[in-house]
């Protein structure tokens, strides 16, 4: 589905991709893991298009790297934001519909989904983006991601800010979302329970892969452990 | 017996026709750390706001230190020793990190030397020494957050409304933290700590207060609270998977 | 060795459209002169309109270029810095068309002055119409400078003819709006309607008190706005309206409708009395320079010269409060049937005023 | 830290040494009064403007009211020159509270729109009342102060560099103070700010204040050496713009880019206004002053220098787009 | 009689205002950016309702539909050359670099078209009809008015019933959300830009017959603009038309009542008595979090 290779990425002068080599087959989830600043969200962006970066991302046999950001949404990839970036002036409604902005035809029966996903954002249909808690606004994005029909749906850091029970709700989702054929990469600080339900997962420590493997065989590892898992 | 340091009594705010708060009451002492949980868009964010002076209450009063609190500016609020830090930080992007702390650090000391020693003492507490030069807005969000901490405790507040600091940062980072929010009781200050990890709750908190729907449905120690089924059903989910 | 002189005008900014006459007119003077055997290089400066600037440019051409005279500067503003300074560096200047009543009553000797200056506007109006024994009187004119020197003028002269003020609108020029304020006009019902604008707010002015029906016995136009090609042209709004004005080409000064007819030949359109000033302006201080050579003779000669021109006699004298102001008479025209033509003082005129006004 | 206060050190001493240099030449000190002025002005703005982050498109009210306070005071009061200035940081300094108390609880661009607005009442206030003079200005033959000839340039000049190395002073210290840094802290972000200790409206009305009040003087200075006011002149949103122009063309929020833009651009737009480039090619000859070229650099240049202005200043931002102190910093 | 006379003939030139308005407003809504050239905008508008009366025969309204595209295009690139550049740079580069280009319109047009000011006379240009005893209503003024309407409501359509209008919407909330949702952002804020520089070009060949067309006339309606978009709460194009009217009311009413000179002051004091009440305007969303 995705294979990166060599990709370097960084801001101004300051490099904080190095040489990332990754791929991804069709229909796994994949999680990403690492410490705070280790480049994970740079990581997203530069695929998403919203960072340059150097290399070559092939998406399908296809190389886009040098797309501009809203053609790599055409192909199917959607990126969920770290930060949730919805759209704060535009009702919950609108915003899922911005959500669906390539993907019309499909808008009636994913926003179904996503209502049965997240009842609260059909309890609040009409409220401003911008006024929702912030973990309403967290499913809000993950809804928004969801009505663009991904082919690679790229989450950054989903549970953030979500309580214990939306988190196993998302995870859950995550996992049926999985069942219809996308492909998931999540990036994520719940490290145990997003290498639970991931296919492969890599750490990435300062702009580099150091180890990958197996969701489990990761959450077995030790220093996965003392280094994210507090043990 | 110890003092209430802060005291909520039944104070409600509505944003027009939501009720994000509802008559909650409770009351915080002096040194203690209390939790504040519950699902997400239980109000617990906009209760900070209303303490912290950003929005009027609708009804109730707010009493901290034994002042009325409830038509005090932020920055007031925050003279009287409450700082908080923000659900999303908000770092001053194009100054440094040393800066931003010192920032915090001149609500205690006009001297610019003062300000600055503090800043670092600060910085060395949350361990981001290492990055006082550079701009905060480079930082990544897990720094991001430690640079919050160390800018609210450069006020020197007798009281932290902590709105999740840990947010965003996995086990072991959290733990540092929380190993932070620990030596920061034991320096006196009482902290009010909204979080979602459950784990880190229970293991920090002396007492929790747990809102939903804005009302509050349950406080009590933490194992009370853990116990307690209509938290479970409300919030915590059926298999804790906070592992 | 060719005379040097030096031209301030405001070429960029608000003004640069009245600049602009100024220009042709100083240019076509300055080539008249090189034709009649005159060695002349004339310095030529912008002040955009800023008494800043137009300072910076005399002193540039009286230390820098060392010009021995000056034409200009053209706005009151820019004038009246530049004349409180001419004393300092002794090189005379010659204002052409600023009509401030302060510049030449500071008894600055090195300031002279060719035009009227603004309180000669609205006599000379005044007196066109006083036979008609007019009663009443209402001002519309812009907030600037010129609008306000002339309305107070205006007022005294009103209050010694006996005429009684029944409005006093001051506007902001640019507005694309100006009904309410002539409706307001139009309910106090005044036999004269004075009017002072620039550029095309007269014709918005006139358009807009056609539409809403204001229709006093006269309107009288203060110069500027009034008296331009552009306006006479708009015939259906503009017909017997009655101007001021320092200049036309019907007046039988020497020369004067001859420089009409060449100004229009080389610059497609009809000359302004502000081109009219500039060019005899010019065309004085450059004969007046080459017999000089030096900025203190300038002066002298300049103060005990007269000349008749395109402008009329011209002195440069001193009364009733003014120092080196030439006594210009200034002209009453009407626009007739798309046509400036002079109705006043009778000497210089061929047609006679049409009062009242109609539609 | 010690480099530099030497290089100030020395600048001053060379900007004081520097009319005995050029000796008497009341063009270019006229120009490099115009200059240490709209350094000055730059400077006092970026104190709300750059340090505060509060962009005022409305400086020219608080110049205008420094301006014609020493005028209105001179003439009809016959006072000293002192007081007309007095009176001036007075008056800008109620300008500057009530726009502040209007908009400084606002975020975003309120503070730059309603600074146009309160300027513009205050320019057509100006315009409409009798004993401001109107609009006919105000015209002032002589003045009298301290026995000093006030007709030569050099009084001016000093007294616009005291204001320059006044107001650049006033930004280096409060650069180290806790009001620097707090004015820093509410340009990045006004909610942490107030969470922060920081009364933000205190702050913020503070800032105003002091760069009103330093506009204001250097108003008042502009009026004695001019001599001459209208609301055109001093209190017109064209110059509330050059003075934003001059600061951002320098470098915002740093100490010295003010000075960096006055010193580029008041030299270079007194230069495109005489038109020294068409002028030198005629007078050495590259060109005649007849010929179609000749007259285009002879005319079309005089006629398009605010033309060629605009082109820089789209070229300045489009490639400097930290300013010339940003340019300078990278060349480092 | 003169309270209807003013009432009418304020309103009337409130339509031209709103347009002028509506365009600041959107280019504020979208890019967040004060568009200092707006007036310039206006005046080329001006011109080409004039050239393509006295060239080409076309009636001024009429134009309107040659000016919209052009000015659209003129925008769109202007946007693409210039603005798109440091739209990513600090705010003041932004509103410096459109003062910057206003400076370069304004004085290419002094250049090319002389700061002699022309006017356009059409057939109807001073003409009015008299609807009730003495008010009268001028013809070109209600032709205008009438125009801005249908301008008004085909882009509120357009803005909130078009692909193209959301996207629109969403680019000016969060330009790295709307680039994830697919939209290309940079060619909507050429769009956004386009539609700022066709209405600003509308409002002003509307304004030309009753009008004079200067290289200088637009900055009279520059502030206008700015004090209409606040008034009616930024990037609202229902705020727009309610603010550009009650602007043209308030001048008009203000001058009969009042007097001519201070009728800007009104205007001005009304301005920021709104910032003091109401400061997200009269229909501004308030949701800033
Ligand atoms: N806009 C930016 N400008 C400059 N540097 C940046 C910027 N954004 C991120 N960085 C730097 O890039 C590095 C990687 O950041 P990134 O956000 O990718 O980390 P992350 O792995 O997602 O961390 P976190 O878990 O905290 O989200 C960090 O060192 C950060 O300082
Ligand atoms: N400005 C506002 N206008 C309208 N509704 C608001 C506003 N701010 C918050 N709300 C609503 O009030 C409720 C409480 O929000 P709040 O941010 O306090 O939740 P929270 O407990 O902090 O949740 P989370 O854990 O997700 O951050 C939510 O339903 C939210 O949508
Ligand atoms: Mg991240
Ligand atoms: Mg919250």
């Amino acid at each position: 589905m995705l294979k990166i290779k060599e990709l370097c990425a960084g801001y101004g002068e300051m490099p904080v991709l190095r040489e990332i080599f990754l791929s991804i087959e069709k229909g796994s989830i994949v999680s990403v893991v690492g410490s705070n600043g280790a480049g994970k969200t740079t990581l997203l962006n530069a695929i998403s298009g919203i960072v340059k970066s150097n290399g070559s991302i092939i998406c399908n046999g296809e190389e886009i790297n040098f797309l501009p950001a809203h053609a790599i949404v055409k192909r199917g990839i959607v990126h969920v934001p770290e930060g949730r970036k919805i759209f704060p002036e535009m009702t919950v409604i609108e915003n899922l519909k911005m959500g669906a902005f390539l993907q019309q035809k499909t808008y009636q029966k994913n926003l179904e989904n996503v209502f049965a996903l997240f009842p609260r954002l059909a309890e609040r249909k009409k409220q401003l983006g911008g006024t929702m808690s912030g973990g309403e606004q967290q499913m809000l994005a993950i809804g928004r991601g969801l009505m663009g029909n991904p082919k690679l749906l790229l989450l950054d850091e989903p549970s953030l800010g979500l309580s214990p029970l939306f988190t196993e709700i998302v995870f859950n989702a995550i996992t049926e979302i999985r069942k219809s054929g996308v492909t998931i990469l999540i990036v994520e600080q719940n490290v145990y329970q997003s290498l639970r339900i991931s296919d492969r997962g890599f750490v990435i420590e300062t702009g580099r892969i150091v180890l990958s493997g197996t969701g489990k065989e990761l959450l077995e590892n030790h220093d996965v452990k003392k280094a994210f898992l507090g043990m | 017996m110890t003092r209430k340091l802060l005291c909520i009594d039944n104070v409600s705010k509505h944003f027009g026709g939501n009720v994000a708060v509802s008559e909650v009451s409770f009351a915080v002492e002096e040194k203690q750390i209390c939790g504040l949980i519950g699902p997400n868009g239980a109000g617990k964010t906009t209760l900070f706001n209303c303490i912290a002076g950003y929005y009027p209450v609708t009804s109730g009063d707010i009493v901290f230190n034994g002042l009325n609190i409830n038509r005090k500016r932020p920055d007031q609020v925050c003279r009287l020793g409450m700082a908080r830090t923000w659900q999303r930080v908000k770092p001053m992007s194009n100054m440094t990190v040393l800066e931003n702390v010192m920032v915090g650090a001149f609500a205690s000391t006009g001297a610019l030397r003062k300000a600055e020693t503090i800043a670092r003492q600060e910085l060395l507490v949350v361990g981001l020494e290492n990055y006082a030069g550079k701009l905060a807005g480079s930082l990544p969000i897990g720094l991001k957050k430690k640079l919050e901490l160390a800018r609210v405790m450069a006020t020197s507040p007798k009281m932290l409304l902590l709105d999740e600091i840990c947010g965003g940062l996995n086990k072991t980072e959290t733990g540092i933290i929380l190993g932070i929010i620990r030596t920061l009781r034991e320096r006196g200050v009482t902290i009010v700590f909204i979080e979602h990890d459950m784990k880190a709750v229970t293991s920090i908190c002396d007492n929790i207060v747990v809102l939903s729907s804005g009302e509050k449905l349950a406080e009590g120690t933490p194992v009370e609270i853990t116990a307690n089924p209509e938290v479970i059903a409300a919030y915590l989910g059926g298999g804790s998977s906070n592992a | 060795r060719p005379v040097k002189l030096g031209f301030i005008n405001s070429i960029t900014g608000k003004e640069a459209q009245i600049g602009e006459n100024l220009t042709n007119g100083a240019a076509m003077a300055v080539d008249d002169m090189t034709a009649k055997g005159y060695a002349v290089t004339v310095v030529r400066e912008d002040d955009g309109g800023d008494p800043k600037n137009a300072l910076a440019a005399y002193e540039k051409l009286v230390t820098r270029d060392r010009v021995i005279g000056v034409v200009g500067p053209y706005t009151s503003g820019s004038a009246n810095v530049v004349a409180s300074r001419a004393d300092q560096y002794n090189v005379p200047i010659l204002v052409p068309a600023a009509a401030k009543e302060e510049i030449t009553m500071k008894g600055y000797r090195n300031v002279f002055r060719l035009n009227a200056p603004a309180n000669v506007y609205s006599l000379v109006l005044m007196k066109a119409v006083a036979d008609f024994k007019p009663k009443t009187i209402a001002y519309v004119y812009a907030a600037n400078d010129f609008g306000v020197s002339t309305v107070k003028t205006a007022q005294e002269n009103a209050l010694s003819m006996g005429l009684k003020e029944v409005a006093n609108e001051k506007y902001q020029q640019g507005q694309p709006d100006y009904r309410a304020t002539l409706a307001k006009v139009k309910a106090a019902n005044p036999d004269l309607v004075f009017l002072v604008s620039y550029d095309a707010d007269a014709i918005l002015l006139m358009r807009q008190a056609k539409e809403i029906g204001l229709s006093p016995k006269a309107f009288l136009g203060a110069g500027a706005g009034y008296t331009t090609a552009q306006f006479a042209q708009q015939k259906d709004i503009s017909n017997l309206v009655v101007s001021a004005t320092q200049w036309t080409d019907d007046v039988n000064w020497p020369g004067a409708s001859d420089f009409g007819k060449r100004y229009k030949a080389r610059f497609g359109k009809e000359p302004s009395y502000h081109a009219a000033c500039a060019y005899e302006a010019m065309r004085i201080m450059i004969e007046t320079a080459s017999k000089t050579e030096d900025p203190v003779k300038l002066r002298t000669t300049l103060k005990n010269g007269s000349w008749n021109g395109i402008m009329g006699p011209v002195r440069f004298s001193d009364y009733s409060g003014f120092t080196n102001q030439n006594n210009h008479s200034m002209l009453v025209q009407q626009i007739q049937n798309g046509s400036y033509e002079t109705v006043y003082p009778a000497q210089f005129s061929k047609k006679n005023i049409v009062y009242p006004f109609r539609r | 830290m010690m480099k530099q206060a030497i290089a100030s050190a020395f600048l001053v001493v060379a900007a004081i040494a520097l009319p005995l240099l050029i000796g008497d030449n009341p063009y270019v000190t006229g120009i490099l009064i115009t200059l240490l002025m709209m350094a000055t002005l730059a400077s006092a703005w970026n104190i709300v403007g750059g340090y505060a982050g509060q962009f005022s498109f409305g400086h020219a009210a608080y110049f205008g009211a420094g301006a014609y306070s020493t005028m209105i005071m001179l003439s009809v009061f016959n006072t000293n020159p002192l007081v007309g200035m007095a009176t001036g940081i007075v008056v800008s300094s109620l300008i500057a509270l009530v726009t502040g108390s209007i908009v400084f609880r606002l975020k975003g661009h309120y503070f730059a729109l309603a600074s146009i607005a309160v300027a513009e009442i205050v320019r057509l206030t100006v315009l409409n009342l009798d004993f401001t003079g109107g609009a006919q200005g105000i015209l002032l033959s002589d003045v009298a102060f301290l026995g000093l000839d006030l007709n030569s340039k050099n009084p001016f000049y000093y007294g616009m560099l005291s204001c320059l190395v006044v107001t650049l002073g006033i930004t280096a210290y409060l650069r180290r103070t806790r009001t620097g840094y707090y004015l820093q802290a509410i340009r990045e972000d006004q909610d942490a700010a107030a969470s922060l200790a920081i009364n933000i409206a205190y702050y913020k009305n503070k800032a105003l204040l002091i760069s009103a009040a330093l506009t204001s003087v250097v108003g008042s200075i502009y009026a004695l050496y001019i001599r001459f006011i209208d609301t055109t002149a001093v209190l017109d949103l064209r110059l509330s713009i050059e003075i934003l122009l001059t600061a951002i063309i320098g470098g915002v929020g740093t100490l010295w880019g003010p000075l960096l833009g006055a010193a580029l651009l008041v030299p270079l737009a007194e230069m495109l206004r005489s038109n020294v480039l068409g002028d030198a090619m005629v007078r050495i000859g590259i060109v005649s002053e007849t010929s179609p070229i000749g007259m285009f650099f002879k005319d079309g240049l005089a006629h398009a220098h605010v033309l060629v202005y605009g082109i820089i200043t789209v070229l300045c931002i489009l490639y400097l787009p930290k300013g010339i102190l940003g340019l300078l910093r990278r060349g480092k | 009689m003169l309270f209807l006379q003013s009432l009418i003939s304020g309103l009337l030139t409130g339509g031209v205002y709103a347009l002028a308005g509506m365009g600041m407003s959107m280019v504020f809504g979208v890019m967040n950016v004060s568009n200092f050239a707006h007036g310039d905008l206006m005046m080329l508008g001006m011109y080409l309702a004039y050239f393509a009366f006295t060239l080409l025969n076309i009636d001024p309204y009429l134009s309107l539909v040659l000016i919209i595209p052009l000015a659209f295009m003129f925008g769109y690139v202007l946007e693409k050359v210039f603005i798109n550049r440091v739209i990513h740079h600090p705010h003041q580069n932004q509103i410096l670099l459109t003062i910057g280009l206003g400076l370069i319109m304004s004085n290419s047009a002094l250049l090319a078209f002389t700061s002699d000011p022309r006017i356009l006379t059409t057939s109807y240009s001073s003409s009015s009809f008299t609807v009730f005893r003495d008010v009268s209503v001028s013809v070109p003024l209600l032709l205008s008015f009438i125009i801005t309407c249908g301008i008004t409501a085909l882009l509120y359509l357009f803005l909130s019933g078009t692909r193209t209008g959301m996207a629109l919407r969403a680019t000016s909330q969060n330009r790295e959300a709307a680039q994830l949702m697919g939209i290309n952002v940079s060619r909507i804020t050429a769009i956004a830009f386009g539609i700022g520089t066709a209405l600003a070009a509308a409002a002003g060949a509307l304004i030309a017959p009753t009008y004079y067309i200067h290289p200088l006339a637009g900055h009279s309606f520059l502030l206008k603009a700015f004090t209409i978009c606040v008034l009616g709460g930024l990037g609202s194009v229902v705020g727009a038309t309610v603010g550009g009217l009650i602007i043209g009311v308030v001048e008009a009413l203000s001058s009969v009542y009042l007097s001519s000179d201070w009728k800007d002051v009104v205007v001005f004091v009304l301005f920021l008595a709104v910032l003091l009440f109401r400061p997200q305007g009269l229909f501004g969303k308030k949701g800033d979090q």
